[in-house]
């Protein structure tokens, strides 16, 4: 794609409010962002902690979690789980490199379809300006120091060369 | 203990309106606070500016703003009524108009300076309520001005378009806080109409009808003197009694600033208060009821 | 690309054009012949209406033809037709869970304005679903049997109506009041429009109606604390406040009310307005329903604080005598009732007129508010149905009636209320009627849709009374002149939008058109039912315009003005429509219940506890012989939470199970 | 019929699973019996010339153990992988990357600078880099060199199997040779381990409460433990989200697991699943007091990856910081 890179956020919305709000900004016509993509589960509370790492490794700049405001949750305190855990993962995402805006746990209810429409266009700006995270990328370039030393022991001249030459490369500046 | 807020007097208070600095000053002393006038001010961008170019007149305040945040207290006061409100208006758009933050932001940067948009403005009003509370403003009431009674008048810039401490119809804070000081209240409906504002100067017959209007209102309620917040608000009103008095007969009733009737309740002295400075001098106050001794 | 099809699994794939509103945005045929080129897709299409029955034949005919074993349509939200095209696909001898809905309207061409960017984020979600319906597996729906009785909560005009319907149709319905009697603001009313049929008249026979029905149980003085269960079985617990009156024993004699110790009336008439007075013991209103008075606590000299002393010398208690209705002792209840389904029909509140100073309402003795207006032209008001103003004696000679009142205003309510333009007419009217006084009526818009309603505009408009277009911007006492007869007046500053200049208009009396608001209490029902509220704090629909009775939980309704403002005759038709729809769901019997439900599967589980606690419901329990948690699928409600906790992986979530997810994570994000 | 051919090699790895094939102790004998050792360089002496002649697929099966962190490892596993029928992950650091998988957290440049030059343990003015390669009467010695990422097995090959464990026990290893010897194998790709979680095999599992409420968390060292389940006392204990299979050796031996086994089969983030389980059942509601409890847990990653987090979705840290 030759245009301006554009951030990829994968939502997770609960069915009965978040998932309702987006619906009902559909419905009032306002016009947000088209950089997210709404995965529907029950319930924040079905929010796995793998799942927002399995996005990210598959390419997300960003994940968004939309659940029930507090004391409003469809099945009484799934939020309240779901935001326990988005707690700690916030600060274990930290520790392994990835900024903090780049996950973000809102409440929205059913009656917000502009609260759906500012998140998700704040969100944009924010993971637009903080550039791709790009996992999958960062996967490859990392097994890039793999594919070639493979290409040195094909040639058979691994150990039998100083390993100056098959050392692995420096790996790239990170951002 | 004493709690420092930032100072803007702006023009007014050093000039037509300084008897509003002289009573609020003291005033605040006495409640324990302590104003440090910000150093090298400048206008605050009200009227002519504003009038001619709302974007200049808010590079003007966005200046005052930023010294403001160097100086590092938690609030800016700005008494006179304009004054609050181009700076908050200034907050304002620089909160919701990115075209004009970049304007704002690219003048400060001229001369090395930023501004972050943390420090409130406020008006001593507001402060004196909900900051000081009128359990602490009773504790130092020395004389009470019992049976004096007061038309309060709010004027209409520290209410309109942002009303964010008081009612915008039918403000109150002034009410209650003479009234902890002591003073009757009676029941004026033309709080915030509209006191000639710059129109005695430039047109001046609607401009003296709109203060003969209040100053009318306020004696047929039977107010001893009218309390204002505003040095232009009490500018019409006190300094056209003469005007006045040619078109429509005399209408005198003393106004002055609510400060000044603080200062009084706290003991502090006519002089010392620039109450002397008004055109139409109070009456003496009701003699206090004879305390113990 | 090369599609690999190692399995036996056939998609069929369609995208809506849903009309122009998909197309317009989302290019349809290219999606289509994207999808075409993913893993185990048979059959891509778009098609004009999906939803329509031919788009439906279209799916079974293809599921016939190519042997289709799942089915993606990319249409509109799942919230609306999900049902529908699993249906079609069951219709076409599939199991209806072999199928995934994408949602391309709603969340995607209705919200964005790049075609391109609408395009690719359609064929993002395409592929997603096409990736997670390969791991669908077969479900059974559940079938639940629904308890035949019924709930309805709110005794307005509403909850009459509804519950009448359910119990004219042979099935038990409980109607809870919170107030001692049923009859909501209706019952206040002295006239409604465009009619003008005596409120009283037409609503008293139905209230009595409810109190003798076979069929319902009157609740009054009553309101519901808690709910448990799920649709068809539902436990209610409701509070039955102590009245201090034995119901079943008071026979309406008011014999306690004439004998009471205080010889005059002297508390504030809450049914009045407080603009009568009523006595401790007293019926609210002559026509209330149950006829059976009740004491207040709060001014009873029997009570101090609302604490029984024993003060008093109960001349109450002497007066009934042998019926012993009367009960000091009397305590608060609570009352267990199994429902199947529940009507909510709580009503409004009015806005509070003080709230806007500028109208000065509450300083100003002769500014009303239109209720008040209500019970003083009501013959059987507090003045009998004579207007005065409060010196209890002067008829006003000029009125001024203000519309939009808290209504269609940033700094209030932004909604309009519906009704105030026409019951200002009609007040207009009546106060003319029963004055001769000169009528102003300040509006923005008049708004008069409506059988009849313009009709009355026009008939006003000859009576005289003067309607100027204008947002009025003050009420004051200043007078400015003597000369224009303001003096002693209540002067309405209006700027007369038509006329083109402020005005200045003196008034004896005042009358503020207060708006519709949600009762200050919805958001606390709206937990107790686990319904939502919109914005405005009104309970939300499930849909606006195809379910706009049913709320987000099953076997749940709303009518009335809880759900929004509206007029009687429109509560009374939302009010049926909901009942019918209660009693299409006890006629069916049963429920079909989504299998959203969670498992563990048992030789997977460690039993190491961490899920039993997370669940709301407690449909997890250990079976304390094999050390293991178990889920009983009849109390889990599918919120998943305790997958997701699962420390090892063993709880699986029919319809939303972890392979599902995670093929539909890589969808979105796989790259093309 | 020849004896089958096993070789056994390490990797990255602290020589502990080694330790392990000897601990089989008077089985070894039945199991040298049985096969014939063609490599097994802790024990006896072979030359990598040796077994690149020897024909592919010619061994039965390679016991491989560490992970993948050097040159010289990676082509050692491709090789063993080219000879071998079977090849089998054996041990945590081969299986997940292991404690040396948790050197992803850092660039390689700030490792080596760390233990070569800033270490306290080196005297000022001795600091040095070992030589990738020395030449001396012209012939040239070389050392391998470092990767930039510790990888496990089969993010270098492909992998038959898995024996988990940091160890793994005498008993799982000889489960595993017994599979291999009757031939009776499990799908390919499978752990040699039950597939449910440790707490089943946990003599404190009785003790464990029906309702969590967390309100603080301990580490091993803050607290005085008793007999009852660890989560219950407030100790984070990976047992929930860990394989069973080593009898719950630690945990009887008053050690809270830490996770070695990893995860069971239906999880792909080990580290994710206890801390979603773990905070799902805090007792707090609000952001502070959910932050308070969990304030208990200082390094999540070290806490909840310690021997997964090459495995783990994210293998390693993102975006390294710059070079300080």
């Amino acid at each position: 794609m030759s245009e301006q890179w554009q951030p990829r956020i994968v939502a997770f919305f609960c069915n009965w409010c978040t998932y309702t709000a987006a619906d009902l900004a559909g419905v009032s016509r306002l016009k947000y962002a088209a950089n997210t993509r709404v995965i529907r589960l029950m319930c924040s509370g079905r929010v796995d902690p793998q799942f927002i790492l399995d996005a990210l490794a598959k390419g997300a700049d960003a994940v968004l979690i939309g659940g029930c405001h507090p004391f409003d949750c469809h099945y009484a305190e799934g939020n309240y789980k779901c935001l326990r855990r988005f707690q700690l993962l916030k600060r274990m995402l930290k520790d392994m490199g990835i900024e903090e805006q780049r996950v973000r746990l809102e409440w929205i209810s059913a009656a917000e379809g502009e609260k759906v429409k500012r998140v998700i266009n704040e969100m944009t700006e924010t993971i637009r300006a903080l550039g791709p995270l790009g996992i999958p990328q960062k996967f490859a370039a990392w097994d890039q120091e793999m594919e070639a030393f493979a290409a040195h022991v094909e040639a058979g001249e691994a150990l039998k060369t100083p390993c100056s030459a098959h050392a692995p490369q420096q790996e790239p500046a990170h951002v | 203990m004493t709690t420092k807020y930032s100072y803007f007097p702006g023009c007014s208070l050093k000039g037509i309106g300084r008897a509003y600095e002289e009573s609020l000053l003291p005033v605040f002393r006495a409640l324990g606070c302590e104003l440090e006038e910000l150093e090298d001010w400048n206008c605050c961008g009200a009227t002519a500016y504003m009038a001619v170019d709302e974007v200049k007149a808010c590079v003007l305040a966005s200046r005052n703003l930023a010294m403001a945040e160097q100086l590092g207290h938690k609030e800016l006061l700005a008494p006179c009524s304009a004054c609050y409100l181009v700076l908050n208006k200034t907050k304002h758009y620089l909160e919701d108009s990115p075209a004009v933050r970049g304007v704002i932001q690219k003048a400060l940067a001229e001369v090395n300076m930023t501004y972050s948009g943390q420090t409130p403005v406020k008006h001593p009003l507001d402060v004196m309520i909900n900051n000081i509370g009128l359990d602490e403003i009773k504790k130092r009431v020395k004389r009470p001005l019992t049976g004096l009674k007061v038309a309060p008048y709010y004027g209409c810039q520290i209410v309109r378009p942002y009303a964010t401490f008081d009612d915008q119809h039918d403000p109150v804070t002034m009410d209650r806080l003479l009234e902890a000081i002591g003073c009757e209240i009676v029941r004026f409906p033309l709080k915030t109409r509209c006191c000639g504002a710059s129109l005695t100067g430039t047109l001046p017959e609607p401009g003296l009808l709109c203060a003969k209007i209040i100053l009318a209102e306020a004696l047929k309620r039977g107010a001893d003197v009218i309390a204002t917040v505003c040095p232009l608000c009490q500018f019409n009103l006190d300094g056209y009694h003469h005007n006045i008095e040619k078109k429509w007969g005399p209408h005198r009733i003393p106004t002055v600033y609510f400060t000044q009737l603080m200062g009084l309740a706290f003991g502090l002295g006519e002089r010392e208060l620039g109450l002397h400075r008004g055109f139409i001098p109070m009456k003496p106050l009701p003699a206090p009821a004879a305390a113990g001794a | 690309m090369d599609k690999p099809s190692k399995s036996n699994i056939r998609i069929g794939f369609y995208v809506c054009h849903c009309g122009s509103n998909i197309a317009a945005m989302v290019d349809c045929p290219a999606v289509a012949k994207y999808v075409e080129t993913l893993p185990n897709v048979v059959l891509s299409r778009d098609y004009k209406y999906m939803c329509s029955d031919p788009g439906q034949e279209l799916i079974q005919k293809d599921i016939a033809e190519f042997k289709l074993n799942r089915v993606v349509v990319a249409s509109c939200s799942p919230l609306l037709h999900e049902h529908t095209f699993r249906g079609a696909v069951e219709a076409g001898g599939l199991n209806p869970f072999f199928f995934q809905m994408v949602n391309i309207r709603e969340h995607d061409s209705w919200v964005h304005t790049d075609k391109a960017e609408a395009t690719a984020k359609a064929k993002e979600l395409a592929r997603a679903a096409v990736l997670r319906v390969a791991q669908h597996k077969a479900l059974e729906v559940k079938k639940v049997p629904i308890h035949p009785d019924a709930l309805v909560v709110g005794g307005g005009i509403a909850g009459i109506h509804a519950a009448m319907t359910l119990a004219n149709a042979g099935k038990k319905v409980f109607l809870v009041e919170r107030e001692p009697s049923i009859g909501g603001h209706m019952a206040k009313f002295d006239k409604t429009f465009p009619t003008l049929d005596c409120a009283a008249c037409i609503l008293t026979p139905k209230m009595s109606a409810v109190g003798t029905h076979p069929n319902i149980t009157l609740l009054s003085y009553s309101e519901v604390t808690k709910l448990d269960g799920y649709v068809g079985n539902y436990t209610v617990t409701v509070k039955r406040k102590p009245r201090y009156i034995i119901e079943d024993k008071c026979t309406g004699c008011q014999d306690c009310i004439v004998n009471c110790v205080y010889k005059e009336p002297k508390f504030r008439d809450e049914f009045n307005e407080g603009l009568g007075k009523r006595k401790p013991v007293y019926i609210p209103f002559p026509q209330a329903t149950p006829q059976v008075v009740a004491i207040d606590p709060k001014t009873c000299l029997n009570f101090r604080n609302g604490e029984l002393t024993n003060k008093c010398k109960k001349s109450c208690v002497t007066a009934c005598g042998e019926k012993q209705a009367i009960d000091f002792n009397q305590q608060e209840t609570f009352l267990d009732l199994k429902v199947g389904t529940i009507i909510i029909t709580t009503g409004f509140q009015t806005f509070d007129a003080k709230r806007m100073p500028q109208y000065g309402y509450g300083k100003y003795p002769n500014v009303y508010t239109a209720l008040e207006i209500e019970r003083l032209v009501n013959t059987s008001g507090p003045t009998g149905g004579h207007v005065v103003m409060r010196d209890g004696k002067t008829e006003p000679k000029s009125i001024g009636i203000i519309h939009c009142v808290g209504s269609r205003d940033k700094k209030t309510n932004r909604w309009c209320s519906r009704v105030c333009c026409m019951y200002s007419m009609k007040l207009a009217h009546l106060l003319k009627e029963h004055t001769g006084a000169e009528v102003y009526s300040f509006y923005i818009d008049m708004r008069t849709p409506g059988k009849g309603y313009e009709e009355f505009y026009d008939k006003l408009l000859e009576e005289g009374v003067h309607f100027i277009r204008g947002r009025v911007g003050e009420v004051t006492d200043w007078a400015m002149s003597k000369e224009e007869m303001e003096e002693g007046k209540l002067i309405i500053r209006v700027e007369d939008t038509l006329a083109g200049y402020v005005r200045r208009i003196p008034f004896d009396m005042v009358v503020l058109a207060t708006g519709m608001e949600a009762q200050s209490d919805a958001q606390d029902v709206r937990r107790l039912f686990n319904m939502s509220c919109g914005s405005e704090g009104f309970f939300l629909e499930r849909h606006p315009k195809l379910a706009p009775v049913s709320t987000f939980t099953e076997g749940i309704f709303i009518a009335g003005a809880c759900q929004g403002p509206r007029d009687i005759p429109d509560t009374v038709a939302q009010a049926g429509a909901a009942a019918a729809e209660a009693l299409a769901l006890i006629d069916k019997g049963h429920i079909e219940q989504e299998p959203n439900t969670a498992y563990i599967i048992e030789e997977e589980c460690c039993g190491c506890k961490s899920c039993l606690p997370l669940c709301p419901y407690t449909a997890i329990t250990f079976d304390t012989g094999k050390k293991k948690a178990v889920i009983n699928e009849a109390l889990c409600k599918g919120c998943g939470t305790c997958v997701a906790a699962c420390p090892s992986g063993s709880i699986v979530q029919n319809l939303f199970d972890d392979d599902e997810i995670f093929s539909e994570i890589q969808g979105v994000l796989a790259h093309e | 019929m020849s004896k089958p051919k096993v070789a056994f090699y390490w990797c990255a790895s602290c020589g502990g699973c080694e330790e392990t094939v000897v601990d089989l102790a008077e089985d070894i004998l039945g199991v040298v019996e049985k096969v014939d050792i063609v490599l097994w360089p802790v024990a006896m002496d072979f030359k990598y010339k040796d077994i690149e002649a020897m024909p592919d697929k010619s061994i039965t099966a390679t016991f491989l153990n560490g992970a993948i962190r050097m040159t010289e490892q990676e082509e050692m596993a491709r090789l063993l992988r080219r000879k071998s029928v079977y090849l089998i992950a054996y041990g945590s650091c081969a299986h997940l990357g292991g404690i040396p998988g948790l050197a992803n957290q850092f660039p390689r440049e700030q490792i080596l600078k760390f233990n070569y030059e800033d270490a306290p343990t080196i005297p000022k003015g001795e600091q040095t880099r070992p030589l990738t390669a020395f030449t001396e009467e012209g012939r040239t010695t070389t050392l391998p060199a470092l990767h930039n990422v510790v990888r496990t097995l089969d993010q270098v090959v492909d992998v038959d199997y898995y024996v988990p464990g940091c160890p793994p026990t005498p008993k799982i290893t000889r489960a595993a040779v017994d599979a291999l010897l009757s031939g009776k194998l499990p799908p390919k790709g499978s752990v040699i381990a039950p597939d449910h979680a440790l707490c089943d095999e946990c003599s404190r599992k009785d003790t464990k409460p029906d309702k969590w409420d967390f309100v603080e968390f301990k580490r091993p060292h803050q607290k005085l433990m008793d007999e009852k389940c660890f989560l219950a006392q407030g100790v984070v204990c990976m047992g929930p989200a860990t394989r069973a299979g080593c009898d719950a050796v630690c945990t009887e031996g008053g050690m809270p697991c830490t996770g070695c086994f990893g995860p069971t089969s239906r999880v792909r983030d080990q580290g994710a699943k206890i801390l979603s389980s773990l905070c799902s059942n805090l007792a707090a509601k609000e952001e502070d007091e959910i932050e308070a409890t969990l304030a208990g847990i200082p390094d999540p990653v070290g806490t909840f990856y310690r021997y997964g987090l090459a495995k783990s979705i994210l293998r390693r840290k993102i975006n390294l910081p710059a070079k300080s």
